[in-house]
């Protein structure tokens, strides 16, 4: 067990340092929330930033463009950019994130050509085309219909939880084209370029306030059979292969991210008296315990996907469950250590507070999680 | 010993929550949340049905009924998210002109915060250098008042005040209880109504079971008046609020999470109550110097 | 709402005050816990003189030689003999709780006319034959057999966690008699004497080092037919009748005694310095807030079965969800007051721990008290 | 950076465990159970395999190795339940005679426990006035020292006891869940194994997850030897394995509640280990004050 980085990874570290001390003060002003053409521009600027460097597709394979980067350099990008206050990937999650890598390991040629390098250099922004109002925890129930009309697919329905619709110039869509067959059968992924006719993006206001997400509507939207990644009605695997991707750093920014809140948290107790009183106190002895484990569990994790070739999802799922619990009771200690305050809209954390109600719901919701542990990890029977 | 609703009780009960369903139902709650402000009219209708002046002596123009009478009414009104310093302009009637019939809309200042300082007609208490803030609550507009620390002391809280606020925080915990059931019944996943799944069906009953043992408290401190009753009644039912609000949350998924699910309201206003009355912290440290005094 | 207690129930209190004051010192010392026979001698005895008092069978009907009392009286009675530290109902528990109430609602006269007086004089004992160690949970899949031989069943298998059996006369069975019938149907509840041939009854020590259960293990012992209570495969139905009885009293002496630990630990903590730490007394001030609650809870389910003749069990599941949670809490919070000396089985609370442990899973495990809420409270629907 | 386990130390930890389950098998434990006292026999084989002078240098007859071995095999000897003051005999290789070889049984003073002093060659620190227990763990005997408060200022505590401590109670963890997995996969309840009941499902998975997260944390300390990682690890052990043996119970239902059953056993082991090393408060100020040091 070793937790030192070697030679060259300290070497990749430095330089990574040093290009972002320089990097980052050339950057514009951060644009406003809601102002999402502004925020695409800005992400997608960073994004550029990264591809002049030879950061862009640290992860993804070479022949994909990438640079092939060991878990352990994509966890010392994340680890660095985080504390360095670089911009999130923002608009390019999608692309760099899942419909990219989903393209990589499942495209033609002519896809991965046509559609990676756009996402490299940041010049094309993607979304995810795959919730629906009826299909959340179970996704493979998913509705929204394609029939093939010559060389196109005509899809009708809806998706929800879209984010970055508003700006995005493709969509991966999760589209079923076999109603008959058992529903992970029948499944197909598409590429939806988002200005064909058809489509409408309603602006989804979440809890807190904002609205970070949309909802898709589809109108017999044609979108060419050329643009099918995999075979017809094997959308599903196709998907799921991405999975296989994870590499066990998926949440390295945001651990690094809580332990700096943590340490804020820490700091404003003291300045206004909360820290006196030791129940708070030991709250947060117990969450700096808490966030410790978190980041050698992401040490760990990371280790064992260069060992292995890749972190199975389910180790994931161990990881997520503890984190996002974690992660509601650092912001529950925020507003410990607020009062009052923490009704305050206008505070540090408070929307951050909101926000945390999602991560145990989110991508998985924490009884779907705990499931996959049982069941796959520790290999106990489906209930009937 | 009785300790169950009377049939007079049961009607002041109903008869609350039918005036509430009728004039403030979920397009009302959709309304007030996008522009929020007490509804003068309906706060006179409530004046009307006795709301403020409920424990107010017949003599003096009230309705001569008592704490139990109160808590019931406040439990409807915490149930129906109601907006407005309603328990401040209850605690005013006979003492501020026109509180007792709805006209006057009275607030209070409550530790270093007020709620509706702007929309109310009299406030009690010093409100000098209140600043607004920007409040989680979309239908409890908030000021600040006094040194910005979390731990400094502030006046007793009036065990009434804190009392009713607790009723309101049953209110919450029955509501998203009965929320949570209605979407576990006919939310679908995995070819069944997810409240077939045991985690589902579990998060619901530990949800009624908060809201049962929160309501025994509340009802009884409303009996007894007895300070440590009402400390108890306080943490079950801030408890049961609270994490009532986010359980309800986590059963409804994705669909919970939208500005327009009534879900999120709940949980926001729980955390508002949350903070009146002086912290749980008091509350704890006297009930454990209960036990030794 | 009503907490006051009228003149009657009043004047009761009064009585048994006076009653208890009198008669407890009468009592002789308190058996050892491993003399069975000395306990069962001590049981009897009290049994006697709340029999010759006039408070035998309080609860019970009085056509079944019962007092007839109200829940209210239970509840002051249960309250005052736990405060003046009266015996427990020990090894007459089943006759008085369970066997008898079904007796009483199920038995015919003659059934009624044999068992019923010797419990109310606490002359005979009972013990109860229901769980398996196949069928915990599952109490209605259990397998012990009986067959008809004349005017006979014979019966083979066995039972688990039997209190008291060592010094029972009669044993209150659950056998399978139609083992081709859906489970709840094929049970017949029996009188078992327990000095018939066949039976053998080995002591069951468990975690907390002793032996308050036995398993009963039933080699083809013979049971008149003429000690069948109800028809034969109306078994499940007889036995479920008897939880109608439940009147809101179960937990009452067990509430009381908590709230004087609760005290007794405040009080220690104030001796040994652990006072001191504001997380323990903030711990010790939302336990008293916890049991008040309890105490309000019961008087409020006990005020509905006299308004309404009875509390179903499923506002039990309710309360029992969250005592036993609380009592475990209450030990748990124990042990932080002892520290070190939590670990010694010699100092008070720390064998109450041990058996406090229990309490999540006897009687109904929480998991099936949840189901039972979720279902027959709330409307959900059963799994598939 | 490869923090996973090196084939050495997979090599390492699969021979204490197989070491473990030949001299120390379920029957062997119910022995012990009936008769506790260290078996001299196991004691001088588990020197002759290293476990007392694993840490000790080569140059002074030790096996040369570092923290993260002592940590994997602790954390067997933990799995296994093993009775006997083995980590105090291990810190005393190399200065008390004979604690590296198994000959002296070495056991310590604790704060105001010492375990096994009866039965141990060594004591070492001030154990005298000690008292005997009635221990609640019949694998542990216990005396007492010093005074009867529970707050007193004990010795700070030695931070690689403290760990290795962590890494039995890892073990606990570890175990429990199998155990549980395994009872859950086999019971059959309503015709099915209680397994599929999302209720247990949920046990377990929760169960490996406190587990897994005090791996990281304990393996990590024992690479860094930080006192804040020390701690963390403490935290996460003591959690992981007391709750864990709590669920374990419960998933078993009645048959854990039996003295035959294991898993009484290491609940009761897990309270002992969770007294050793100074109380988990001071652990958590010390880690609170790491985040403004």
């Amino acid at each position: 067990m070793d937790l030192s980085y070697t030679p060259e990874e300290e070497d990749f570290r430095a330089r990574l340092r040093e290009w972002l001390a320089k990097a980052l003060p050339t950057l514009p002003a951060r644009p406003s929330p809601d102002d999402w053409p502004a925020r695409r521009a800005y992400d997608a600027g960073w994004q550029r930033m990264l591809y002049d460097a030879g950061y862009a597709g640290l992860h993804w394979p070479v022949d994909a463009g990438g640079r092939g980067a060991t878990p352990t350099q994509h966890l010392i990008f994340l680890e660095e950019t985080e504390k360095a206050g670089a911009p999130y990937v923002g608009a390019n999650f999608v692309g760099l994130l899942h419909a990219g890598p989903t393209i990589a390991a499942e495209g033609t040629p002519q896809q991965r050509a046509r559609w990676l390098p756009p996402v490299l250099r940041g010049d094309e922004v993607w979304c995810q085309g795959f919730s629906e109002p009826d299909a959340g925890s179970d996704l493979a129930s998913l509705r929204t219909r394609a029939w093939r009309d010559g060389d196109a697919y005509v899809v009708s329905g809806s998706k929800i939880w879209t984010s970055h619709a508003e700006v995005a110039d493709w969509c991966e869509l999760l589209v079923r084209t076999d109603p008959s067959a058992p529903k992970h059968r029948g499944i197909t992924w598409l590429a939806m370029p988002m200005d064909a006719p058809g489509i409408t993006v309603r602006p989804l206001r979440t809890l807190a306030g904002s609205a970070e997400f949309a909802e898709v509507f589809l109108d017999e939207v044609r979108v060419p059979v050329a643009n099918r990644v995999g075979a017809e009605n094997d959308g599903w695997r196709v998907t799921m292969v991405t999975l296989s991707f994870e590499r066990g750093t998926a949440f390295v920014g945001e651990v690094v991210a809580c332990r700096r809140v943590l340490g804020e948290l820490a700091r404003q107790a003291r300045r206004n008296g909360r820290w006196d009183d030791p129940v708070l106190r030991r709250r947060l002895g117990r969450l700096n315990a808490e966030f410790r484990a978190l980041w050698r569990l992401t040490q760990w994790n990371v280790s064992e996907a260069e060992a292995g070739g890749g972190v199975p999802g389910v180790g994931g799922s161990v990881f997520k469950l503890r984190y996002s619990h974690a992660r509601q009771e650092l912001y529950d200690t925020a507003a410990e250590v607020l009062g009052a305050d923490s009704l305050d809209l206008d505070r540090t954390w408070v929307l951050d507070r909101l926000s945390s109600l999602s991560y145990t719901i989110a991508a998985g919701t924490s009884q779907i999680q705990r499931n996959i542990v049982a069941e796959r990890i520790l290999g106990l029977p489906k209930g009937r | 010993m009785r300790f169950q609703l009377t049939e007079d009780q049961r009607a002041l009960r109903d008869g609350v929550r039918q005036l509430l369903a009728r004039r403030f139902d979920a397009d009302a709650l959709r309304v007030a949340v996008a522009s929020p402000g007490p509804d003068r009219a309906l706060w006179r209708e409530l004046g009307a049905a006795g709301l403020f002046a409920l424990r107010l002596p017949e003599a003096e123009g009230g309705v001569g009924l008592g704490l139990p009478e109160a808590v019931l009414a406040f439990e409807e009104t915490g149930r129906a998210l109601l907006p407005g310093p309603l328990i401040a302009t209850h605690l005013a009637a006979g003492t501020v002109p026109g509180a007792d019939t709805g006209e006057a809309v009275v607030t209070a200042v409550d530790g270093s915060l007020v709620e509706w300082l702007t929309q109310a007609d009299v406030v009690r208490g010093d409100a000098s250098g209140a600043v607004p803030l920007r409040s989680v609550d979309p239908l409890t507009p908030l000021h600040r008042v006094g040194p910005d620390t979390p731990g400094a002391a502030v006046a007793a809280p009036d065990p009434v005040a804190v009392l009713l606020t607790a009723a309101e925080q049953l209110g919450t915990a029955t509501r998203v209880c009965e929320l949570a059931v209605g979407h576990a019944r006919t939310r679908e996943q995995f070819g069944q109504p997810i409240g077939a799944f045991q985690a589902v069906k579990h998060l619901c009953a530990d949800m009624l079971v908060r809201a049962e043992t929160a309501r025994a408290a509340v009802y009884a401190a409303a009996v007894t008046a007895d300070p440590a009753d009402v400390a108890a009644a306080r943490l079950l039912a801030d408890e049961a609020a609270v994490r009532g609000a986010r359980d309800c949350l986590q059963v409804h998924g994705g669909m919970g999470f939208t500005w327009e699910a009534e879900v999120h309201l709940h949980l926001k206003r729980a955390w508002v109550r949350a903070q009146r009355g002086g912290g749980v912290t008091e509350s704890e440290e006297s009930l454990a110097v209960d036990l030794v005094g």
